[in-house]
């Protein structure tokens, strides 16, 4: 097993597998982490562009993590070397560079005790993948995430196949 | 509200640099810069590791200069709203720049005293800013810069799908 | 820091747009504990503010926005909003229900309601952020469309994570049953309230909230909710409603012969097909859409791909908009309806309103009292869907035939003296469903407070209902029946006062109050809700209290209809449902039978403790709820 | 020439732009030597911000001006294709014709076609990049009579070949910072060579096509008619470039006239071309040059030639925007001060990009 994240994985063919905005990971990850209702403190934040577009994005968990090497204070770290980057927040100065640094803006300050904040995975059972009524948030990796494509390739193929 | 940087954005011009100098001597035309104005520096514009990057106060919001300051000339702003350096009781004693991560303060040349970025409360938007032609440097909560950003990351997500 | 331990965000917002004064109070614990929140603080407040026999258009007229006690907690479906005032339609309680992300937001952004009174000289929009509001000038959103305004909102804000409450070009107009449209989800519809805030100049209600809303107590809250997906999960109709919205209801309509078609001239529609829920989720669907935190998501995201009409991406249709838009003017192509449910979207007009007063000239016109010049030389018969179109555009600028169709059927029957095809109750138009197959269904509609709506109560509990659990709830077990009128009056009155708790709450009562099983239906609408709402607000609350304040928010909302000179008379259904026979479909034959429907009133007086002849609440009734 | 024009034209944007810094001259990108670093700042090139300011200065000036050479051998392609063929195919109006064969020395009884061969040899001459220092140029010297302007021939500003000058100022780099000087007489002779060709240009259209912006010189030349018999001791001339729109110009003709009632005449020009017209018409009513009647141009146009050209014509100048100098103070001082003594008429430089108050000063100063 990788390095574990949250995925989306939907599937444009059938409509029941698509985030339905319902935000309810943005309100079960807030009540998870902070006992309160309020998504602007989520760690998964719902994106919502025109026609219809909806994605949640979360922390990818990158490798070599913008966030973690940019830190001026070590406030954020992997504990284990697969593990999630995650943050000190004893250490945290609230300084934001890494929310400058995160190319999808997945780390951000809590607007309510602004240190930085991001997704912890709860600890390995995630809250949100949990309670997703569409099924479309998964515990991933990078190789799981790699399986999902070429399942979604094969089956383009054989869709292919069939009509031709 | 902060100052947040596109590195992505930048055409290196520096008029963020020269428009906070123009600030800090007190012109607010080119054509009235004196010759002999001693500008202080509150921003900066280095390559690191080959990015560009400008260099200014972070306004951290649990920030080691407030802690440092002895005389208490440092302290938060209003709200959250960065780090406040009171110029009047400020004795230069340097605590802060020991302090400051990012070494973001420095000696002011007119007198004993140090200087910071202090995003100039008096105006609207921040010179820099207002310099800044292609949009790299940003004025900006630091949840809205977050959200911006998943959002760009959705949409290149969304038209990376499209065009496979 | 409010005096709730959690789920009130404990303010109330008032403003005056006479003279743009802004002022913040705190909501009080006995207030909060008696009425809940939603609909209950709109209609108290109603009751409170708005004097006798006001013109719904005056400055006195008073605009209540109220959110639910649970939206803005993680509780799932419960982001409902209630709007109401003073209706332009029936000239009692007007209120109008709205899902989305309105509601929580008015929550994170420190307010449980905002009451809005006088009227403004310019047009002026609200703008609410974390505890603050402030009134700044719209000059440049009248006139715009829902969507437009919206744009330029997020425009101007540069920041499209607010949300937006906005009335369009038909309330601005003073179209009689404009609506609120609440981001790109929500419509608030009935009871004309777009009017009533387009009549104060106000254009929309924007707001931000980033503050907590608390929970007070998280573990007996977590465990609630686990409680509440179990009992979900065990629901059959969970499922199909995800699949297909409330379009699916549909099917059950057309297969019971209910439809309410042709303004009420047929049941069944002939070219079903086309307009079945299946054949919207086939064409159009892109996805299932959820309010805040909803597990069923029974809201559509459609878009049509190609024909005329391609290109139109809108939230629906629901099952009232095929209703409204396909079944009342006989038309099934569904793209026409997505077609049209986009324009009623888009100008904030009540969908059933346009599809009934088109519905009605239609009939009027093919029955001769109605000529081309009248209707701008549209040829208006059933089934004419470019008529259709065309008069959405006019009823919303109320340009030629549309400014008397604005007016809503009551009006327009007075009008051209055709009182007899105009079928309304109270002056709000019947919505989805035939009553004459089922006296309960009309007996719901006709004494609803704010005029026929078939959310204000559940009458087919005997449907499923177990002669013992009737026997332990009605005290007969009759109720279980479907023919027999015994015990039938208590049930209504029942269902009425447990589907306001929904309303309260802020609950959806597709998620909570709809179920296959009585015992279900209690837990989910009753325990379940209780805990959610007591682990939430750390206020004590019991089951038999919780019921109480449904039936005491009811009251209330009585007692503002007789003070507006409703009485008994208001709570009878259209002449038509009497005197013609259902002619087609399974249900061939029905008709309402007055004396029946007398009876079965009484009953429901009775039930209600309220008074037979003028339908008023009994003195003793009051005070046994605390109405002194 | 015309990847000089396009690059050349940009106005600057930015505030290293607007004092004359932004260097794109070399493939590094800019260096964008801060003003408040002083003189010791040297730029990637290794040049001093006086050099920079002056090399940008002449790169615009003459990127302009290559654009407008490139016309001018075009007209006088034109020019050789109908002198053979004997005459205009339009024949062109007897009193504007009369005008303009007096301004090149010749009686109205030369015949057209005479004139024509005449002009086209000397323009050839002029244009040929290989013309020698035969100076002065007789259709120079008609064009610019010493008596009018005679502090172009004081400092030897006339140039003698146009198309060597530009070639010889985009290719040629000189480093030594006492170069600066060299730099800025050669942006000055090159913003005379724009007026120049502009000017024979216009001739020679009309020669060929009957062209009538050579009309234009008529309204120059009356309004010189109109003024007053004694020569005024202050005119200040309000010239506009083409290219700005007509309701800006308005609105800043209304307010300067306004605030200078009673101080100074304001006349308007529509346009640049008119300025050597006028320096002539001078001449011929007070026999007086303009720089000796200390007349202020105030030039509205994004382009530095021109501003430079009305300066070379005698006026002392005000321009907005203004010129793209301010960083260094050589290259100012040369403008504002050493221009003054030596041809009598400077750039006025206006402080904070605001023209009126400028103007006040220069006729504060006068006064």
């Amino acid at each position: 097993m990788g390095r574990q994240r949250i995925g989306y994985f939907e599937d444009l063919q059938d409509p029941e597998h698509i985030c339905s905005r319902c935000h309810m990971c943005e309100l079960i990850c807030t009540f998870h982490h902070h006992q309160v209702g309020n998504p602007k403190r989520s760690r998964i934040r719902l994106i919502s562009l025109d026609k219809g577009v909806d994605v949640p994005v979360t922390c990818l968990n990158c490798e070599d993590a913008p966030c973690m090497n940019i830190c001026p204070t070590g406030a954020l770290y992997r504990p284990e070397s697969d593990g999630m980057v995650t943050v000190k927040e004893d250490l945290c100065i609230g300084c934001a560079m890494c929310v400058n640094a995160c190319p999808v803006g997945a780390i951000t300050l809590d607007p309510v005790d602004g240190m930085a904040v991001k997704c912890d995975l709860c600890g390995g059972d995630p809250q949100c993948v949990d309670y997703c009524p569409a099924n479309v948030l998964k515990l991933t990796d990078a190789e799981r995430f790699a399986r999902h494509r070429m399942r979604g390739f094969v089956k383009s193929l054989q869709a292919s196949g069939e009509e031709g | 509200m902060r100052i947040f940087f596109h590195a992505e954005r930048c055409m290196l011009c520096q008029s963020c640099v020269l428009a906070c100098q123009m600030n800090s001597i007190g012109v607010s035309e080119v054509t009235e810069i004196p010759r002999d104005g001693r500008p202080l520096q509150r921003m900066a514009f280095i390559f690191s590791h080959g990015t560009p990057w400008v260099w200014r106060c972070q306004q951290c919001l649990s920030a080691p200069c407030v802690e440092a300051c002895v005389t208490g000339s440092l302290r938060h702003g209003e709200e959250g709203n960065g780090v406040v350096h009171d110029r009047e009781t400020c004795v230069g004693c340097g605590s802060c720049v020991l302090a400051c991560p990012f070494d973001a303060l420095t000696p002011d040349e007119n007198d004993d005293r140090v200087t910071k970025c202090n995003l100039c409360p008096e105006e609207e938007i921040p010179p820099c800013v207002k310099a800044c032609q292609s949009g790299a440097l940003a004025y900006q909560d630091p949840r809205l810069f977050a959200q911006d950003k998943r959002k760009k990351f959705v949409r290149d997500q969304k038209v990376h799908r499209e065009t496979d | 820091m409010s005096i709730f331990a959690g789920g009130y965000a404990g303010q109330i917002l008032f403003v005056n747009l006479t003279d743009g004064s802004i002022q913040v109070k705190p909501l009080e614990r006995e207030f909060a504990l008696k009425y809940i929140g939603g609909r209950g603080f709109t209609s108290r407040i109603l009751l409170d503010e708005v004097k006798p026999g006001i013109d719904p258009y005056c400055p006195d007229n008073v605009v209540v926005i109220a959110a639910g006690t649970l939206s803005g907690t993680p509780t799932p479906s419960s982001g409902r909003l209630v709007v109401a005032a003073k209706s332009p339609m029936t000239g009692g309680i007007g209120d109008a229900n709205s899902g989305g992300y309105w509601s929580p937001e008015l929550k994170y952004a420190g307010f449980d309601a905002i009451v809005i009174r006088g009227t403004s000289k310019d047009p002026v929009y609200l703008w609410i952020e974390d505890g603050r509001a402030e009134l700044r000038p719209a000059q440049h959103l009248w006139g715009q469309n829902t969507t437009e305004t919206r744009q330029l909102l997020k425009e101007e804000t540069g920041d499209d994570d607010i949300h937006i409450c906005a009335i369009g070009p038909a309330g601005e107009n003073l179209v009689r049953y404009a609506c609120v449209v609440t981001d790109e989800e929500g419509v608030g519809g009935r009871c004309g309230i777009g009017a009533v805030i387009g009549s104060k100049k106000l254009k929309a209600v924007v707001v931000r909230g980033s503050l907590d809303v608390r929970i007070a107590d998280p573990e007996r809250f977590k465990k609630t909710l686990e409680d509440y997906r179990k009992t979900l999960a065990g629901e059959v109709w969970t499922e199909t409603l995800r699949r297909l919205g409330t379009p699916n209801l549909t099917a059950h309509r057309q297969s019971h012969g209910i439809w309410g078609a042709k303004n009420f001239q047929r049941a069944t529609i002939e070219d079903y097909e086309p307009i079945s829920g299946e054949n919207f989720r086939k064409k159009f669907l892109m996805k299932p859409i959820g309010c805040m935190g909803c597990l069923v998501s029974c809201k559509r995201y459609s878009a049509v791909k190609d024909g005329p009409f391609a290109g139109i991406y809108t939230v629906g249709p629901e099952y009232e908009t095929i209703n409204a838009l396909a079944a009342k003017p006989y038309i099934t192509d569904p793209a026409i309806v997505l077609r049209a449910h986009y324009l009623c979207d888009e100008y904030g007009l009540d969908e059933q309103g346009v599809g009934s007063t088109v519905a009605m000239a239609m009939e009027l016109y093919e029955r001769g009292l109605l000529t081309k010049e009248q209707t701008d030389g549209q040829e208006l018969v059933f089934g004419n869907s470019e008529a259709l179109l065309y008069f959405i555009d006019k009823i919303a600028y109320r340009k030629g035939f549309g400014d008397l169709l604005a007016e809503g059927t009551k009006i327009m029957g007075e009008r051209l003296n055709a009182d007899y095809y105009a079928i309304h109750i109270k002056g709000l138009e019947v919505d989805a469903t035939d009553p004459r197959k089922q006296v309960t269904r009309a007996l719901t509609y006709a004494v609803s407070t704010r005029g026929a709506c078939h959310l204000r109560g559940n009458p087919y509990i005997d449907e499923f209902i177990k002669p013992e659990e009737a026997e332990a709830y009605f005290g007969t077990a009759a109720v279980s029946e479907l023919e027999a009128l015994e015990g039938k009056g208590k049930m209504v009155a029942w269902s009425e006062d447990w589907v306001t708790i929904s309303d309260q709450m802020g609950l959806c009562k597709f998620a909570w109050y709809r179920s296959r099983s009585f015992p279900m239906l209690i837990k989910r609408g009753l325990e379940l809700a209780k805990e959610a709402f007591t682990s939430a607000t750390g206020l004590p609350m019991t089951n038999e209290k919780l019921y109480e304040c449904g039936e005491r928010v009811y009251n209330v909302e009585k007692l503002f209809n007789v003070r507006q000179g409703i009485g008994r008379e208001g709570d009878y259904p259209p002449a038509r449902f009497f005197e013609e026979e259902l002619t087609d479909g399974p249900a061939k034959g029905c008709k309402l039978d007055r004396k029946e429907y007398d009876r079965l009133l009484d009953d429901y007086y009775e039930a209600r403790g309220w008074d037979k002849k003028t339908g008023e609440p009994t003195p003793e009734k009051l005070r046994s709820l605390g109405l002194e | 020439m015309k990847q000089t024009e396009e690059e050349g034209i940009k106005s600057p944007a930015c505030g290293y732009g607007l004092m004359g810094l932004c260097c794109s001259s070399c493939l590094l990108g800019p260096c964008r030597i801060s003003p408040f670093e002083g003189k010791s700042a040297k730029g990637l090139c290794g040049d001093n911000v006086d050099l920079m300011v002056a090399k940008n200065l002449l790169r615009l000036v003459a990127g302009e001006t290559a654009g407008g050479l490139k016309d001018l051998s075009e007209a006088v392609q034109n020019l050789g294709a109908l002198a053979v063929k004997q005459g205009a195919r339009k024949r062109p109006g007897k009193a504007v014709l009369k005008g303009i064969l007096e301004k090149y020395g010749f009686t109205s009884r030369v015949s057209v076609n005479r004139f024509a061969h005449y002009l086209l040899r000397e323009s050839q001459k002029l244009l040929s990049p290989f013309s020698g220092p035969e100076s002065p140029s007789p259709l120079l010297s008609s064009l610019y009579p010493e008596g009018a302007f005679p502090h172009v021939y004081r400092d030897s500003l006339l140039p003698d070949s146009l198309t060597s000058l530009i070639f010889d100022a985009l290719g040629q780099e000189q480093n030594e910072s006492s170069a600066v000087e060299a730099i800025l007489r050669k942006c000055l002779k090159i913003s005379m060579v724009k007026f120049i060709s502009e000017e024979l240009r216009r001739d020679i259209d009309y020669l060929t096509d009957g062209d009538q912006s050579s009309e234009m010189e008529k309204e120059a030349l009356d309004v010189v008619q109109d003024l007053p018999p004694e020569p005024l001791p202050v005119v200040v001339f309000l010239v506009r470039d083409d290219d700005l729109p007509e309701e800006f110009m308005s609105r800043a003709t209304k307010e300067l006239r306004q605030r200078l009632k009673g101080i100074a005449r304001l006349i308007p020009l529509n346009n640049m071309r008119g300025l050597p017209s006028i320096g002539r018409g001078f001449f011929r009513k007070w026999s007086l040059p303009v720089n000796g009647m200390s007349a202020l141009a105030a030039v509205f146009s994004q382009s530095p030639a021109s501003v430079l050209g009305a300066l070379m014509c005698g006026f002392s100048v005000v321009s907005f925007p203004a010129l793209p100098i301010h960083g260094s103070e050589v290259v100012e001082r040369f403008f504002c001060k050493d221009l003054k003594e030596k041809l009598g008429s400077a750039y006025v430089h206006p402080r904070g990009g605001e023209v009126l108050p400028a103007i006040l000063e220069f006729l504060g100063e006068k006064a």
